[in-house]
């Protein structure tokens, strides 16, 4: 499915900065990032570990914990400013209007707690008088959508499998419908036939919902799979955003373009081509593009200036200094898999 | 029940019986090592007491021998030591002969319990409602600098504590009876003003231990709690949209709680024997202030007396606490 | 064919559970080889690797090196097989002893297996070793394991084998825990090594797309059982036994044009108590016989370079003995130089 | 049985003597001759019990009770007491002749652990009853003492005639004499036990005692009389500044003192410190092993004498609360015998052993063939002398000062801890030296002197039968003059033989000095004004102040309510 | 040398090493060096029985007045704090190094060693040390304050056996003690050369845990006059105030300061295990 045009965003994020306060400074590690979200859309994000997806997750819900802080930026849901709202606001908010898959769902379930009441704490907390009764019917009916059989609700979290975990989580997530659900790398830790099963349920419940969904990974082949948009993240940054197909077909940023090159296939077999070098430490960004100590094809302006997004095709945006100048990304110049490689 | 679980509490109860097996032959061992001959011993608190010096020290030593079973062989002492105990026999006083050590025992437990439990029990709760509202952010004023507070009473041995408060309390400021019990002249019955004048005994004592342990169990239930939450289920749970008091309850304290069980029924054993000076300072008529004479008095199988039921109730609660934890930690009941 | 390990009948059991169940693999001597073990979590492929470096003692079977059975070497053999034998391991942070520099895992075992009598010589040896992987010694040694990226302290683990020269890689889940760009660039240096050092190489993962790039050949298992094995081509190109083919249609590809099976897998395993005996996979199975639950299948060989344990493939030949390794094809030695 | 609440001001609170447990024990046992059982001591003897006599030590004059009087043959081979006419046991049986014979021979051949027994073995032969009041004990040899020291002292632990009504027949070892229903235990006193726990022995006051029938005394006042334990000297103080107490257990100087300036209704013996207290017979000697090297020396054992300052023992071990002496004789009835013009005070002024001086220390060490080491000690052949200083618990205070005192001096001290082995070393001899409670005279000065006689003396290794013969001391010359005061009674007139025999035999004693006296006992009791007066003092010493002794007994007639609420 | 510099610099860059730790390593530090300067100053005779006159108040002529045996207060506290300061630091080496080697071999080992040592050590953890107290003190003829610590040490490992057995439990499922196998260390160097430097952190933490419970341990003991009472010490000093009732009579100069003392070595202690604490346990440190 694609998504709606013209309707207003139902999640919109305005230069968002994250910082987690170190004895050397501020690492930034969200880094004026604004993103966009219709209802009903799916995006995915994707970024290697430590460009700060989680951090963005949590940003959203206002759960940022010390040492971070939320320096600047507003999430407006549905025309209302979550960075502004009251300690009781951003209560009810939670889970009613915008709901999070944590990224451990290993360890996101109290291990004390059966699992029903835990799923009865979230919809107690954000709706009264509902009788035991009907609490058990709506735990049932959420597990069933999850494809759990209601006796899991009996269960200790220990005593489920990761897949089940993850499926548990979600059926919290999804309790009181809300209108966005981010999903922080909820198959990470599960093979990729449970991965599947997984992917398919929240596929499964977003349609049903209408909610939309920012799904966060680092894998491009699972996120290609479900999203309908893409953003790459990199120190930090959104590099790249755009439709799922050009992305991997047509990637603007190089750094999208080699994280698309380093994904085998299983049709040939080809040469593994990873991409050379560390990214930077994000209490010390490099002055230009945060790439560019990477990127092959770097040049002066790449390590003085940082490149602001810009439309670059089709609903693609992508922050590099190579456009407006080039229209499509030059060729890969060939060179020997060394950290210091330079175009 | 499981097999797992059967065979869980199997274990346990083999190694509850294996340590008691150890702890109870070491104290078989322990008066026998004593220097002297015990009966002499026992005599010569009797010597001093006057008017006895005009007794037959070698009749009586004999026939004391014979009385109390020292004249078997160690192998058959100890034996009998085992079968006495099966018969709940810990032997008589030598020092109030013939009275049973264990009524003596009987007599002075419910003080010991009633006093140091209570006062262990409401350190614990209370220090642990304090360490864990510590560690929760945006913890009060009042917490903040009532716990430092806590710290620094902590710090000081509870039964120096216990001298101070008697200063201050009972001699200076003659709020409460600095000693004993109950008034002396108070008949004991089952109403209000017993129970008053029992507690208001008991407060001071009580006082001094409270205040010594709340600091340490705030302490340890902060550092849990902090453990606790840094935990994702904490972070899923405010996304979730929880109050923060549920969230506090049931899902911090709750869990951090658990480690702190462990450490609970090791201090509830150990209440007697820490609290000895404390319940000797204040002449409380417990267990502390019993194997304080006996020890002074080396009375033999008081000593031994007070000592197994320490070890008992300690490796009693060790049991207990590997049989709930279970309950409490539906990890552990796989 | 000289076998340089062979693993004959391996099982172990962890209770009443049975995590391996009687597998028989043997590596041969000749031609060093890249061998795959995949199936899903809790499938045994660590229980395996993990006998076969000799960690744990098998319940039933053994592991041979050179012949000799590893649970029964003597001191001195043992020593050699631990030489010969290097596993590289999953969590790349795990294996360094927060302790120690990076240099610690390096110079013991040079001074352990007594690689180098001077100290300039065990200098070199480890530059070369670091360089091999695509390190710089001198950006390397004297850090700290948190002062490097998983990418890179993966790279040293693999420079540690190295340094060994040892014949055999067990390396369980090496990039798993490392980022996509990451992988390939380990994966390749594992390649590198096959091909330039001549080591023989299994690689314990879960995911077939990189096992099909850098593999001879594959063994997928299923609870414990071989499920299908062969030529990765075959394997994973064609798979054949049903739970190969629902591991290879879950692969999430970043292309829009194979899109995951829209038939969602049925996640209750109905009828698991019927199990006792039969195929592993018959509760989950879609193709399920009634045969399938009275025996486990054996190893039929519907065409050539693979096997597969089903009874849809009954009627064709059966594999002439349990090892596995009889339908594998020989290393690609052609691309070497 | 249901107790009711009495006023307090009806109430006579008493503790026990010395330190006890928090709790009683024994309660539901009240047999008055199991030497562990301590009923007796403790409250027995003045509330259900009365003895034949008592005497008031103070001045020697017998207070008759049970009995009107007692008479010597001449020979001392039998006595006969009078019984008082009108005397009953509590549950209206009459006090007769009967009971006094089942008591002394009952006690005679009772086991050896009852309290008396051995005594009573040696010297009773039997009892015969004249008529109901008249009874005459026959002994086996010349007795001349026996009825005062174990019939009319009232000194602690002597004894009480039992119900033969009730006694006859039981098992003497194991009777408990306790039983509520029947009114056990019964006693000719004027209290009856109401309850006993393991906090509280509660008495209260019989309207049918004898004594006010027969006109003999007045009921005495306390209608109800609480024995509560107390394990400490400081809970002590509390519980009299709290006015918890009236008396029982003594108090350490400054306690008392401390206690007083909060409750001036507090008393002692005295009416000024620092000596408030009452003597009670003993010392604290330094006893020496006679049969062991180097201690058979005399010039050690007068080099250590003149190390000791006994001002400054007092000083810091007791506030000053004790007196220093040189020799065991108390301070009860010797000042009848001592002082001006005494032969005795004459040995005691002649050897001046109250006098510390290092160039005595040096000059007797020297004497002795010792010379200091290297590190400044004293030593002989190479080896410094370790003076090892041992006490049982309750003269610990004198332990660090003493050790001191002889460490200043030159002599390699230390403190030994202190325990409960200490009685069973005197006994078998596995002891140097030893700081020893010594009880001495409390009427005669025999009673002192006897304790040197070689018939408790006993090779090392052998039991001694007294603990008083610590030092094993053994001379002829000396156990000579013993005897022939032992066959006569006490006349304590300066020019009386017995005093010149007494003279000669300290004489002895102070030049072998097998230990050295140091401090008078003096006990700060205490007592509680606010509710009961009349209590003994040195300006009222109608008897002697301590509740273990059986005399306590009249104290209690004494007691006047002081009209507090 | 250089190591450990470069550790402690970057356990402080971390926020591991904390103003707390420093704090209580101060305050010990003071109470130490009141001991060893202040015994410069004070004549060691005036801490001897009747060396001054004995219960004056604290004056011109006794700083802190002097106690019933004729001592001087100030002298003795002197004296006293770093002798309870080494049994307690006595005890805890004793106590740490037997419990810590205890530990790593049930734990690294396991099977029959560490059952017994589990058997033992969980028996002896219910044996109150006051009943091995009376045995050892009937049973020499002179008690000292070496011995006390013995006595205590004997009763104090259990814990390190506790805390360290544990955590070799997790460091040994870690994959670099594989790692070592492979490299060719065997049992014992994996023992000490991989296990124990992780754990280092627990037993210096359990060391300054074990101290304070010593010290608590041997005060306890000694105000029960169980302790060395001819040597100077300050569970000995409450022990002679307890006797002479000093609470009663007001004389708190006796019992005050060795009070102000004990609490300040607690107080150390205490801030210094927290500080531990978090040195062993990172988490702690962000908050
Ligand atoms: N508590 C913290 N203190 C300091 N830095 C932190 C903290 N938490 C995260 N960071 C840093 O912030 C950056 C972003 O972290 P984040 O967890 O958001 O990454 P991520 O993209 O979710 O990675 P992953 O794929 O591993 O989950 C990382 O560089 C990380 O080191
Ligand atoms: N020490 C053990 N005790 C009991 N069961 C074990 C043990 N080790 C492994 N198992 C069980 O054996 C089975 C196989 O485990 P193994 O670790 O070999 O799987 P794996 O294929 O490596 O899985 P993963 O992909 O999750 O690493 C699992 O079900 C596991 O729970
Ligand atoms: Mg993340
Ligand atoms: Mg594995």
């Amino acid at each position: 499915m694609s998504a709606p045009k013209e309707v207003d965003p139902v999640l919109e994020v305005t230069n968002l900065n994250v910082h987690y306060d170190t004895g050397h400074g501020p690492a930034k590690a969200v880094n004026d990032v604004s993103i966009s979200l219709k209802p009903g859309e799916r995006l995915g994000l994707i970024g290697e570990s430590g460009s700060g997806k989680t951090t963005m997750a949590t940003a959203l819900m206002r759960l940022t914990r010390p040492p971070g802080r939320i320096a600047s930026g507003s999430v407006m849901l549905d025309g209302k400013d979550i960075m502004a709202m009251s300690a009781r606001e951003l209560r009810e908010t939670r889970l009613r209007d915008i709901a999070l898959i944590p990224q451990g769902a290993m360890s996101s379930l109290n291990p004390v707690m059966r699992l029903e009441e835990q799923i009865i704490d979230a919809i107690v907390a954000h709706t009264s008088g509902m009788k035991r009764a009907a609490l058990n019917a709506r735990v049932e009916e959420l597990l069933t959508n999850v494809g759990l059989a209601a006796e899991v609700a009996r269960r200790f979290p220990h005593e489920l499998s990761g897949g089940m975990k993850q499926r548990a989580a979600m059926a919290i997530a999804t309790s009181l419908s809300p209108k966005v659900i981010v999903a922080d790398e909820p198959t990470s830790a599960l093979d990729v036939v449970v991965q599947r099963q997984v992917m398919q349920t929240l596929g499964r419940l977003q349609d049903g919902l209408g909610a939309a969904v920012v799904l966060i990974g680092h894998d491009m082949g699972l996120v290609a799979q479900f999203a309908d948009r893409v953003g790459v993240m990199y120190a930090g940054k959104i590099v790249e955003i755009g439709p799922v197909r050009q992305m991997i077909e047509a990637p603007r940023h190089p750094y999208t373009r080699l994280l698309v090159d380093s994904l085998p296939g299983i049709k040939v077999k080809q040469a593994l081509i990873g991409i050379p070098g560390l990214p930077p430490p994000l209490v010390n960004l490099p002055p230009g593009c945060s790439f560019s100590p990477r990127c092959p094809f770097a040049f002066e302006r790449c390590k003085n200036e940082v490149p602001q997004p810009q439309e670059v095709g089709d609903r693609q945006q992508a922050a590099c200094h190579l456009y407006p100048e080039h229209s499509a990304l030059p060729p890969m110049p060939v060179g020997p898999n060394d950290t210091e490689a330079q175009p | 029940m499981s097999k797992e679980l059967q065979r869980y509490l199997l274990t346990r109860f083999g190694q509850f019986l294996l340590i008691i097996f150890v702890a109870v032959s070491i104290n078989f061992i322990i008066p026998r090592l004593l220097p002297g001959d015990p009966v002499q011993t026992a005599l010569a608190r009797l010597q001093t007491a006057g008017g006895a010096q005009n007794v037959d020290i070698q009749a009586v030593s004999a026939s004391y021998r014979a009385k109390y079973g020292l004249d078997a062989p160690l192998i058959e002492q100890y034996f009998n030591y085992w079968m006495d105990l099966f018969r709940l026999d810990l032997g008589v006083s030598f020092a109030n002969f013939p009275e049973k050590v264990s009524t003596m025992i009987g007599n002075a437990l419910p003080w010991s319990v009633g006093l140091l439990a209570t006062a262990t029990l409401i350190a614990f709760l209370t220090g642990s409602l304090l360490g864990a509202r510590l560690a929760w952010p945006g913890a009060g004023r009042g917490i903040k600098t009532l716990v430092p507070m806590m710290m620094v009473l902590t710090s000081i041995p509870f039964y120096l504590l216990a001298i101070i408060l008697i200063y201050f309390f009972a001699v200076v400021l003659r709020w409460f009876p600095p000693a004993g019990g109950v008034d002396t002249t108070r008949i004991m019955r089952f109403d209000w003003e017993t129970t008053r004048d029992i507690l208001n005994h008991a407060l001071l004592p009580a006082l001094s231990i409270i205040l010594g342990n709340i600091g340490f169990w705030a302490l340890g239930m902060r550092s849990q709690m902090i453990n606790v939450l840094g935990e994702d289920y904490i972070t899923f749970a405010e996304a979730k949209g929880l109050p923060p008091r549920r969230i506090f309850v049931w899902y911090g304290m709750r869990n951090a709680l658990l480690a702190q069980i462990t450490a609970l029924a090791l201090s509830l054993g150990h209440v007697v024997s820490g609290a000895i000076l404390v319940e000797v300072i204040f002449n409380y008529p417990g267990l502390g202030s019993l194997l304080y004479v006996a020890i002074r008095g080396q009375d033999y199988f008081v000593i031994q007396g007070v000592v197994l039921m320490l070890i008992v109730s300690l490796a009693v609660l060790l049991f207990i606490v590997d049989l709930i934890y279970p309950l409490l930690d539906p990890r552990i009941r796989r | 064919m000289k076998a340089l390990m062979e693993v004959q009948g391996l099982t172990k059991r962890y209770g009443g559970f049975t995590a391996l169940d009687n597998v028989t693999l043997s590596l041969s001597d000749d031609a060093p080889s890249m061998t795959a073990v995949a199936g899903e979590s809790g499938s045994g492929k660590t229980t395996l690797a993990r006998m076969m470096l000799g960690f744990i003692e098998p319940t039933q079977g053994a592991v041979l090196y050179g012949g000799k059975d590893v649970a029964k070497m003597s001191a001195s053999e043992k020593r050699q097989f631990r030489r010969e034998v290097q596993p590289v391991f999953q969590d790349p942070f795990e294996v360094f002893n927060p302790f120690y520099r990076i240099d610690h895992v390096l110079t013991t075992p040079v001074k352990r297996y007594r690689l180098a009598d001077t100290d300039a010589k065990a200098q070199s040896l480890i530059e070369d070793a670091l360089k091999r992987v695509g390190l710089r010694p001198q950006d390397t040694l004297g850090r700290f394991p948190h002062e490097l990226s998983g990418g890179q302290r993966q790279r040293v683990m693999v420079a540690r084998a190295v340094l060994l020269r040892p014949r055999l890689i067990v390396a369980d889940e090496p990039v798993s825990m490392v980022d996509a760009s990451l992988r390939a660039t380990i994966l390749d240096e594992l390649r590198t090594l096959n091909r330039d050092l001549g080591i023989s190489i299994v690689y314990i993962t879960h995911d077939l797309t990189t096992a099909f790039q850098i593999c001879d050949n594959i063994v997928v298992l299923y609870r414990g059982t071989v499920a299908e094995a062969g030529a990765v081509e075959r394997v994973i190109g064609d798979p054949k036994h049903p739970y190969s083919q629902l591991l290879v249609s879950s692969i999430p590809l970043p292309d829009l044009d194979k899109v995951w099976g829209a038939d969602e897998i049925p996640v209750t395993e109905a009828n698991a108590a019927r199990l006792n005996n039969g195929c592993q996979f018959a509760p989950r199975c879609p193709s399920v016989m009634e045969q399938c639950w009275r025996a486990p299948p054996p190893k039929f060989v519907p065409d050539t370079q693979r096997l597969a344990t089903c009874f849809l493939y009954d009627g064709s030949a059966v594999a002439p003995d349990d090892d596995v390794a009889s339908v594998f094809r020989p290393p690609e030695t052609a691309r070497l130089g | 049985a249901q107790v009711e609440d009495m006023p307090r001001n009806e109430t006579l609170v008493l503790t026990p003597w010395g330190d006890q447990p928090a709790q009683f024990a024994n309660v539901e046992n009240w047999h008055p001759y199991l030497t562990s059982v301590t009923h007796q001591r403790d409250v027995m003897q003045f509330t259900v019990n009365e003895m034949l006599f008592y005497t008031n030590l103070n001045t020697g004059e017998l207070i008759p009770w049970q009995a009107e009087s007692y008479e010597y043959a001449p020979d001392f081979m039998t006595a006969t007491i009078k019984l008082r006419d009108g005397v009953e046991w509590s549950d209206g049986e009459k006090f007769t002749a009967e009971d006094v014979k089942f008591t002394l021979e009952a006690v005679r051949d009772a086991p050896p652990e009852s309290r008396g027994a051995a005594a009573y073995n040696e010297w009773i032969k039997d009892v015969t009853i004249n008529d109901p009041l008249n009874v005459t004990i026959n002994f086996n040899k010349a007795a001349p003492r026996f009825i005062r020291d174990y019939l009319a002292l009232g000194h602690e632990n002597h004894h009480t005639i039992l119900p033969k009504h009730i006694w006859e027949g039981q098992d003497f070892a194991t009777f408990t004499n306790y039983d509520p229903d029947k009114g056990w235990p019964v006693g000719t006193g004027p209290y009856k036990l109401v309850l006993t726990t393991n906090q509280q022995e509660i008495f209260d006051r019989r309207d049918d005692w004898w004594g006010a029938n027969a006109g003999f005394q007045d009921m005495p006042a306390p209608k109800r009389i609480i024995l509560v334990p107390v394990s400490s000297d400081d809970a002590m103080g509390q519980l009299h500044i709290a006015n918890q107490v009236d008396g029982g257990r003594q108090l350490l100087i400054g306690t008392f003192e401390a206690a007083r300036a909060q409750n001036d209704k507090l008393q002692s013996w005295n009416t000024e410190g620092p000596n408030w207290g009452a003597p009670d017979g003993c010392d604290y000697s330094l006893v020496f092993n006679m049969m062991k090297e180097p201690w058979n020396d005399v010039n050690l054992r007068y080099a250590i004498n003149y190390a000791i300052d006994r001002d400054a023992l007092n000083d810091i071990g007791y506030e000053g609360s004790q007196k220093p002496v040189t020799y065991a004789f108390s301070g009860y009835m010797a000042g009848t015998w001592l002082g001006e013009g005494s032969p005795l005070q004459a040995v005691l002024d002649k050897y001046n052993l109250d006098d510390p001086s290092q160039d005595k220390v040096d000059e007797y060490m020297a004497n002795g063939g010792y010379a200091k080491d290297g590190n400044g000690l004293w030593a002989k052949d190479g080896a410094p002398i370790r003076v090892t200083v041992r006490t049982p618990a309750f003269i610990q205070p004198i332990l660090a000062p003493l050790t001191q005192q002889l460490k200043n001096a030159g002599f390699d001290a230390v403190q030994a801890p202190v325990d409960d082995t200490w009685l069973p070393d005197i006994q078998s001899g596995n002891f140097d030296t030893m700081v020893f409670v010594h009880c001495g005279s409390l009427s005669e000065p025999l009673e002192t002197l006897q304790h040197y006689h070689s018939k408790f003396s006993r090779p090392l290794g052998e039991t001694i039968p007294t603990p008083i013969a610590a030092s094993r001391y053994s001379n002829p010359e000396y156990d000579a003059i013993i005897d022939r005061m032992d066959a006569v009674t006490a006349d304590t007139s300066p020019d009386s033989g017995y005093m010149k025999d007494a003279a000669a035999a300290l004489d002895i004693a102070l030049r072998d000095l097998p230990q050295i006296d140091m401090l008078e006992e003096f006990h700060v009791v205490t007592f509680n004004n606010t509710y009961w007066t009349g209590w003994p003092s040195a300006e009222d010493p109608y008897v002697a102040p301590y509740t273990p002794w059986e005399a306590f007994n009249v104290v209690i007639h004494n007691l006047k309510p002081s009209g507090a609420e | 040398m250089n190591r450990f510099f470069a550790s402690l610099r970057r356990n402080y860059e971390q926020g591991r090493i904390s103003a707390i730790l420093v704090l209580g390593l101060t305050i010990l530090i003071a109470v130490v060096l009141f001991g060893v300067v202040g015994s410069l100053f004070v004549d060691p005779i005036n801490a001897t029985v009747g060396a001054v006159r004995p219960r004056r108040p604290p004056g011109a002529d006794y700083f802190l007045g002097t106690d019933s045996q004729g001592r001087d207060m100030w002298t003795l506290l002197i004296y006293a704090t770093p002798n309870t300061l080494k049994m307690g630091l006595i005890a805890g080496f004793i106590g740490v190094g037997f419990g810590a080697v205890l530990g790593l071999i049930a734990g690294h080992f396991g099977g029959v060693a560490d059952a017994i040592i589990r058997v033992i050590s969980d028996a002896l953890l219910t044996v109150p040390a006051i009943a091995v107290l009376v045995v050892i003190a009937g049973n020499i003829d002179r008690m000292s304050t070496l011995i006390m610590a013995m006595v205590v040490a004997s009763l104090g490992w259990m814990f390190t056996t506790r805390t360290v057995r544990a955590q070799v439990l997790s460091v040994r499922e870690k994959a670099y003690i594989e790692v070592a196998r492979v490299n060719g260390e065997g049992p014992w160097e994996i023992l000490f050369a991989e296990i124990m430097p992780n754990i280092m952190p627990y037993i210096v933490a359990s060391f300054v845990g074990t101290v304070s419970g010593s010290i608590l341990a041997v005060i306890g003991l000694e105000a029960l006059g169980l302790g060395a009472l001819e040597e100077m010490t300050l569970g000995n000093t409450i022990y002679w105030s307890q006797q002479s009732s000093a609470v009663l009579r007001g004389y708190w100069w006796w019992w005050g300061p060795p009070i102000v003392v004990i609490a300040l070595i607690f107080i150390g202690l205490f801030l210094t295990s927290v500080g531990f604490d978090r040195f062993a346990n990172p988490r702690l440190a962000r908050r």
